[in-house]
């Protein structure tokens, strides 16, 4: 393949897009591991469950509500979406993670581990594996754009914004302002935090429920792009648990920088040497050990 | 007359990005004597134990311990040359007994530490010896039970016969009184005294009657730098130092 | 005496804790008033910490009666109890090494009016001041123990739970300590003390608590003190 | 009371073909090991490997190419395998034993990975299909492994059979006594206080390493073990759903017992052969084990018991 | 002679939860239970049993599964076998245990060359004969340049390597090639890739998921629309209603079965989509079709020895709602007709299932591999 620099810029801009993906999920497992210390190992199926209901409100839900017309449309179910996995992962941290607390995080992982299995599982068994079409792109997000170098589809670039646009926010909520102090010191010593007076059981079930929010906001955002499968979020975890080990979990920042610029490496590969594409990321990761073995950003233990 | 001398540290300096917490400091611990490192709090004491036991790396400087460099060395090799530590806050192992706390320690003379191959009973011989240490900080009666059940007093008396038992000739000993009631104090500074024959010691610690009674030596830091060294009722008169460190508190 | 009924901030009774199985606080009653400073005395391990967290409610499980300010807390979460203006300085510390000193200083919510300001605190506290971006734990043991301290006066709690706070400081700075609380007091907040260090409490506290085996077992006031302190050297090993 | 019990288990090793389907038997046998091999490495030095089927999986392709192309016997062929394992489990040691709990388990889990796409594409492997007709060979070039008896008009591959079993034996053995060893000591202490360890003047990083690389090393006698077993080398050997099993093997039996991982073990094998008619609810039934296992019995079948057994009369050792 | 065990069993294999569950899965089981019973519930007077499992496409487990069905079930004849790994595994293990295996959705040529069995038959379709029928129809056709974004396995290769060898035969040129990782989600790299090359044809070596992703996002880069064609070297049916009309329109393929093409495959169809909810897919038709003529055969045979009902399927003309001109060879493949489809326009098609049309059918002989090209041992040249 030629590479000219229209080639690798498009390339570039097409690792950009999966690089915000890598970000928002690695962001959202970087805030639920600040605050919970859980590796959370179901935000690949959580991914994977905000993309159904996408989905099945755009194509189930008006049959079953009796107007067979009637579809979600991807607005609301960007809102939707959230909520819902968001109200599920209070469910979750209020039913099960809560208990954990107290003992090895490697327990929260494990746990995790196991509700991703069923989540995967039981989508599994009632959905295409091989993936079904979301069809509720909205009209001013078809066709493409013209960037000079290349025709660039205009959802995609909005997916881009749209993720990035997310992570900065959340950025900023943690690194600068007071709420942020709070989940930053709760990580560290939640029986004090909460002798000061704040709700940190609250706390802690929100920001559980926020980052898987977050998470199916991504699948929501990656719903028109890929086919939505069950085992959508399956691997792509393990990709992102190796971002994040590259950049290392302490910094929000960290997992945003490294989140696009390995999906920029990803693009990268798939011009250079493409069967190599879905493993660069770990060589990437094997190669930042021997340099860095706390991560680009993290901190020394 | 380096060899009057166990330690010394020449120059020896750490910088935490821009703020330098122990600077240039030449430390000299006579062979056989319990030298104290007092100062205020943020002096940089610990940090000076962290760079003798290379739990933290000097930013300059050298240390020297028996006449040879060791600045360069790894923590573990520190040890096994006889430089062994407390720590600030009590190190023990919690799960083991405190027979097995000894014993750990004991082992390691065996050189058997990689022999995965070799059952239990082959540690058998260290089990007088790991009771006499035990017997020698009154933990005797107590051997079998949990570590983690002890009370504090007792957790510190382990530590220092964990300690003990890799036979060190330098001993740091990071407050070893600290947080202990009066009662326990006194039993610490029995200990230390007693252990301290034929071995030298280097401890920090603010409770100045532990010092008064104990140190041959004392070395006060401020702000990271010798702030005055000397005996004890040299020291304690010094104006600088009642005014950085002592206030008026007169022993 | 319905006046000092009225003025009783804090007032346990029959309080029982527990961490997990063990069963730590064995029926508990006492009382401090309003502007008083009381200390809690034992050995290491007698459960004087044990009855601080349980004020706050931080202890595994806990049964009997605490009012503040005439307020069933009992049943309330930590957090409620902290907001009715009750600050904690615990043994450990707690600094939170992930924030700066000044997030530290400035992480308690504000509970009530009346507390101290940023300035007025890094006044108090000149070590603060240099070190005011450096991270919570790069700051010495002693450091943190001042800003362990410094941290509550800015929220207005009136209720101060001060667990071993000399521990681990230089003389200089307990001195400074010493006067910080006299200053304290006259300010009119209510304190209970937990100290190891007897001669620092002995000068500052109107009354003292012994606290033995998870039970109070004996009250001494400040007057009775110098006659009580046989039987307080049985129970401290003074 | 103890060694009767291993006299038990052991006759009931040797009896077992002739009463459970023995390549079922075998099957449960490979996982055992595969199970205690990883539990010295949780169990005991607290380091959770999610990535251990790297080991057991690439042991399993070493050994069934050599014994498949190089005509190696099949004892030899185990033995390369596991040390193969052993010198991946020394490369993946360099690269993580500095870290702990849950970074060094993402670390492994994505080293795995690469070892998965080692599988994938090495010329060797056989992609996707798996590394296929590996043959059982003659061991020690006398007894032929393939051979089938009939009894009472069963077919059982005894030869097989007491190889797999005794290669168990050993295994097991070697894990039991590492445990109980001067070595197990210090990692029990390293668990327990890393820095007090260091400060002793233990080389707390070898000292891991060397627990990882036995680990690893088991671990790929069991793989390797098990291509012979089934003559087949796959994927599945090497992905992370296989890493994820072992621990919940391993969990679910008690971390840190002696037999736990292997009762594990047992009930994961044969929970899957008993749902496998059910597709994807095996998944699921193995994800809510899992959650189960974490929040309500967290020392494992073994480890409760055991624990029944220690709360009732305090004794002071062991 | 007579039926060992006193039942026939019948085992299927397949995947029930992995990629191709919807190409197989559940869907094959019914097949397989309507083969039994149209064919009465009885062959030769003794009881047919069928049972099933989940190979998970992980050669592992099917070894694993067909060995015990084999040593403790007494298993007759293995059908479904989803891919080529399982299906070697389970043809291996077949042979060793004398138990006939049935591939009907494996599309590797090597079951019937190098690995080929006495016991092992490739029913439905394999790497061969599916871009035989369409490579060669699209370059007659005008799709002269190809350029092939290939699934990087044994699979995807042996596709690619076949299809371009008959482009080529037929007078087209190769162009490019990209190889991508199994279960790609974004392939819109090499999508730019292949449109930058300027290739007519875009030929997919992939299948199910892969396949799907990569159409829909050729379509979102405008490939189509640019004047691109796409080819799919393995397309089911299922593939093509998840894609919708819209989205793959136009695309030719080659299939072994379409269940609107006769009376009899609309039939069967039907009854199959009453029970089911969706229309079967040619492995699905296959493992109906192999089920029946394996049962045809023990009856004709009198016998359910294997080497003996072997014998006799060897010697029988299949022919019915799926197999047209059917037989099998010596090496294992059964030959039959395969058919050239197009992707409906939206407008033309007037029910749901109503998808493809078919172009051409190309006798079997024509579409499979001969057997002297072939290099199974048990041929004898
Ligand atoms: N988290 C815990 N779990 C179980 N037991 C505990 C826990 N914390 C404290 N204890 C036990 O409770 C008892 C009282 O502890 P507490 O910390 O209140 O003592 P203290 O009087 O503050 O002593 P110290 O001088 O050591 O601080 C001790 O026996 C201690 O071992
Ligand atoms: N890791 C670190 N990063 C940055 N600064 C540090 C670090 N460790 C220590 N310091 C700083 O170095 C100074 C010396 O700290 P050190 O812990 O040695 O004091 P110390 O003399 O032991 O005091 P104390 O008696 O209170 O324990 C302090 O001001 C502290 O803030
Ligand atoms: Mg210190
Ligand atoms: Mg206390």
């Amino acid at each position: 393949m030629h590479l000219s620099y229209q080639v690798v810029l498009a390339q570039l801009m097409l690792g950009l897009n999966i690089g915000a993906f890598y970000a928002i999920l690695s962001l959202g497992l970087a805030v639920i591991f600040g605050l919970l210390n859980i590796i959370n190992f179901a935000h690949g199926a959580l991914y994977m469950l905000g993309a159904f209901v996408a989905l099945l409100g755009y194509n189930e839900l008006g049959p079953l509500l009796g107007m067979p017309d009637f579809h979600m449309n991807y607005w609301t179910a960007l809102l939707v979406a959230p909520l819902v996995v968001g109200s599920l992962g209070v469910l979750i941290e209020k039913t099960m993670l809560r208990r954990l607390y107290k003992v090895d995080h490697l327990y929260g992982l494990l746990l995790t581990f196991g509700l991703a299995l069923i989540l995967q599982g039981v989508f599994t068994n009632y959905f295409n594996v091989s993936g079904i079409s979301y069809n509720g792109k909205p009209e001013i997000l078809r066709g493409a754009v013209n960037l000079k170098f290349m025709m660039f589809p205009t959802y995609r670039l909005w997916s881009i914004a749209i993720s990035l646009a997310v992570c900065f926010a959340t950025w900023f909520v943690i690194e600068r302002t007071k709420l942020g102090s709070y989940l930053r010191a709760g990580t560290e010593n939640p029986s004090l935090v909460q002798a000061f007076g704040i709700n940190v059981p609250l706390m802690i079930t929100l920001t559980y429920g926020f980052g898987v929010g977050m998470a199916a906001f991504a699948g929501v955002v990656a719903a028109p792009i890929y086919s939505v499968s069950p085992i959508m979020g399956s691997e792509l975890i393990i990709t992102v648990f190796a971002v994040v080990v590259i950049g290392g979990m302490g910094s929000i920042m960290g997992s945003i920088c490294t989140g696009l610029s390995l999906g920029m490496l990803e693009g990268l590969t798939k011009v250079i040497y493409p069967p190599a594409a879905n493993t660069v990321i770990f060589f990437m990761m094997i190669l930042v050990l021997l340099v860095k073995p706390e991560g680009l950003f993290g901190k020394e233990q | 007359m380096s060899a009057e001398y166990i330690l010394e540290t020449r120059d020896l300096t750490k910088d935490f990005s821009g703020f330098t917490a122990v600077s240039e400091v030449n430390l000299k611990v006579r062979k056989g004597s319990i030298h104290a490192l007092i100062g205020p709090n943020g002096a940089g004491k610990t940090t000076v134990f962290n760079l003798l036991t290379k739990f933290l790396i000097p930013s300059s400087g050298s240390i020297l311990f028996k006449g040879r460099d060791i600045t360069r060395e790894k923590p573990a090799d520190v040890a096994l040359r006889g430089i062994i530590r407390s720590f600030q806050i009590s190190a023990v192992f919690p799960k083991l007994t405190p027979f097995e706390n000894v014993r750990i320690a004991l082992q390691r003379r065996l050189g058997t530490c990689y022999h995965f191959w070799k059952p239990v009973s082959s540690l058998d011989i260290l089990t007088e010896q790991a009771f006499e240490l035990l017997d020698s900080v009154g933990l005797k009666e107590l051997a079998h039970h949990h570590t983690e059940e002890l009370a504090y007093g007792q957790k510190r008396a382990l530590e220092i016969a964990t300690t003990l038992a890799l036979d060190p000739e330098l001993m740091l000993l990071d407050e070893p009184t600290q947080g202990m009631g009066a009662e326990d104090v006194g039993k610490i500074t029995e200990l230390v005294r007693n252990v301290a024959q034929n071995r030298t010691i280097l401890m920090v610690e603010h409770n100045l009657k532990v010092v008064a009674s104990l140190a041959d030596r004392i070395t006060v830091l401020q702000r990271g730098s010798i702030l005055a060294e000397g005996e004890y009722d040299e020291v304690s008169r010094n104006p600088q130092v009642m005014e950085a460190y002592m206030g008026s508190v007169h022993a | 005496m319905p006046e000092t009924q009225t003025q009783e901030l804090l007032s346990v009774s029959n309080l029982h804790a527990h961490y997990g199985e063990s069963h730590i606080l064995h029926g508990i009653d006492f009382s401090v008033r309003r502007g008083e400073l009381v200390t809690l005395l034992g050995r290491n391990g007698a459960g004087r910490t044990t009855i601080l967290k349980s004020i706050l409610g931080l202890v595994g499980r806990r049964s009997g009666s605490i009012r503040i300010a005439g307020k069933e807390t009992i049943k309330l979460p930590p957090y409620r109890i902290a907001r009715l203006g009750v600050g904690y300085c615990p043994e450990e510390r707690g600094i939170f090494s992930r924030l700066t000193v000044e997030e530290n200083l400035l992480l308690p919510p504000v509970v009530k009016s009346g507390g101290m300001c940023l300035e007025e605190i890094y006044t108090l506290f000149t070590n603060l001041l240099e070190r005011r971006k450096s991270m919570g734990t790069s700051l010495s043991g002693g450091e943190q123990q001042m800003l362990a301290m410094a941290r509550i006066l800015r929220t207005g709690a009136d209720l101060l739970l001060l667990d071993e706070i000399t521990e681990g400081l230089a003389p200089v700075i307990v001195q400074a300590l010493g006067k910080l609380i006299r200053q304290l007091k006259e300010r009119g907040f209510t304190i209970i003390l937990v100290e190891q260090n007897f001669h620092f409490a002995a000068d500052l506290a109107d009354r003292h608590y012994v606290v033995d085996h998870g039970n109070i077992v004996e009250m001494i006031p400040m007057e009775a003190l110098g006659a009580s302190m046989e039987r307080l050297s049985g129970y401290l090993g003074v | 009371m103890n060694r009767k019990l291993w006299a038990a288990l052991f006759l009931a090793g040797l009896a077992a073909p002739f009463l459970i389907y023995p390549v079922f038997v075998m099957q449960l046998l490979c996982f055992a090991l595969f199970a205690c091999a990883f539990n010295l490495l949780i169990g005991y030095t607290g380091l959770l490997s999610f990535g251990h089927a790297a080991f057991f999986g690439g042991a399993a392709y070493v050994t069934g190419y050599l014994v498949k192309n190089a005509g190696l016997t099949p004892e030899l062929g185990v033995i390369v395998g596991t040390l193969a394992a052993g010198l991946m489990g020394y490369i993946f040691g360099i690269l993580t034993i500095r870290r702990q709990g849950i970074y060094f388990a993402m670390i492994t889990l994505a080293l795995a990975q690469v070892i998965y796409f080692i599988a994938l594409k090495a010329p060797f492997t056989g992609g996707e299909d798996g590394l296929q007709d590996v043959p059982r060979g003659m061991f020690l070039g006398l007894v032929d492994l393939g051979h089938t008896y009939h009894v009472a008009g069963k077919p059982l591959e005894l030869n097989l059979y007491y190889f797999v079993f005794i290669i168990f034996c050993i295994g097991f053995w070697i894990i039991h006594r590492a445990i109980h060893s001067p070595f197990g000591q210090i990692l029990k202490a390293i668990r327990e206080n890393e820095p007090r360890a260091i400060s002793l003047g233990y080389k707390v990083e070898r000292l891991k390493l060397l627990a990882f690389v036995i680990s690893a090393s088991l671990a790929g006698t069991a793989g390797a073990t098990k291509s012979l077993v089934f003559q087949l080398a796959s994927l599945t050997d090497v992905s992370w759903h296989t890493s994820g099993e072992v621990v919940l093997m391993t969990l679910l039996g008690g971390l840190g017992t002696v037999l736990g991982p292997v009762v594990g073990a047992f009930t994961v094998v044969a929970l899957q052969a008993e749902l496998s008619a059910f597709g994807s609810w095996v998944t699921v039934v193995i994800g809510i084990t899992f959650v189960v296992c974490v929040l309500s019995f967290r020392r494992g079948f073994v480890g409760e018991v055991l624990e029944k057994i220690r709360t009732r009369p305090p004794k002071p050792n062991d | 002679a007579g039926i060992s065990t006193d039942v026939v069993k019948i085992g299927v294999l397949t995947d029930m939860s992995g990629v191709y569950s919807a190409i197989g899965g559940k869907g094959s089981v019914t097949a397989a239970k309507m083969a039994i019973a149209d064919f009465g519930g009885k062959v030769l007077g003794k009881p047919i049993k069928l049972i099933s499992a989940d190979h998970q496409n992980k050669a592992d487990i099917a070894s694993t599964k067909a060995r015990e069905w084999a040593d403790t079930d007494h298993v007759d004849m293995i059908t479904g076998l989803l891919n080529s790994g399982c299906a070697l595994a389970v043809q291996k293990i077949g042979t060793e245990k004398k138990v006939i295996s049935i591939a009907t959705g494996a599309g590797s040529t090597t079951l019937t060359n190098e690995h080929c069995s006495p016991y092992g038959i490739h029913y439905v379709y394999d790497t061969y004969a599916l871009p035989k029928v369409a490579g060669g129809a699209i370059v007659d056709t005008g799709g002269k340049s190809w350029f092939f974004l290939t699934a990087d396995y044994a699979f995807g290769h042996s596709l690619e390597k076949n299809t371009a060898a008959f482009v080529k035969a037929h007078g087209g040129k190769v162009l490019g090639q990209v190889r991508h990782p199994l279960a790609t989600s974004d392939f819109s790299s090499y999508l730019l890739q292949a449109q930058a090359s300027g290739a007519k044809v875009i030929g997919l070596a992939n299948a199910g998921g892969d396949f799907i992703n990569a159409v829909k996002q050729a379509r979102e880069f405008g490939i189509v629309q640019g004047g691109q064609t796409i080819a799919g070297m393995l397309v089911f049916l299922s593939d093509v209603k998840s894609l919708g009309l819209d989205v793959a329109q136009g695309m030719n393929f080659a299939t072994s079965f379409y269940w609107d093409r006769n009376e009899a495959s609309r039939k069967w169809s039907k009854r199959y989509f009453a029970k089911t909810g969706s229309m079967p897919t040619m492995n699905q038709a296959g493992v109906y079709s192999a089920v029946t003529t394996y049962l045809k055969a023990i009856k004709k045979a009198g016998t359910d020895n294997p080497d003996a009902v072997m014998k006799t399927m060897r010697g029988m003309k299949i022919n019915d709602f799926f197999s047209i001109n059917g037989h099998l060879r010596a090496d294992g493949s059964m030959v039959h007709d395969m058919f050239l489809v197009e992707v409906k326009k939206p407008s033309e098609s007037k029910a749901p299932w109503d998808l493809l049309k078919v172009i051409k059918q190309v006798p079997g002989d024509e579409a499979f591999m001969s057997l002297a090209e072939g290099s199974c041992s048990m041929v004898k040249k």
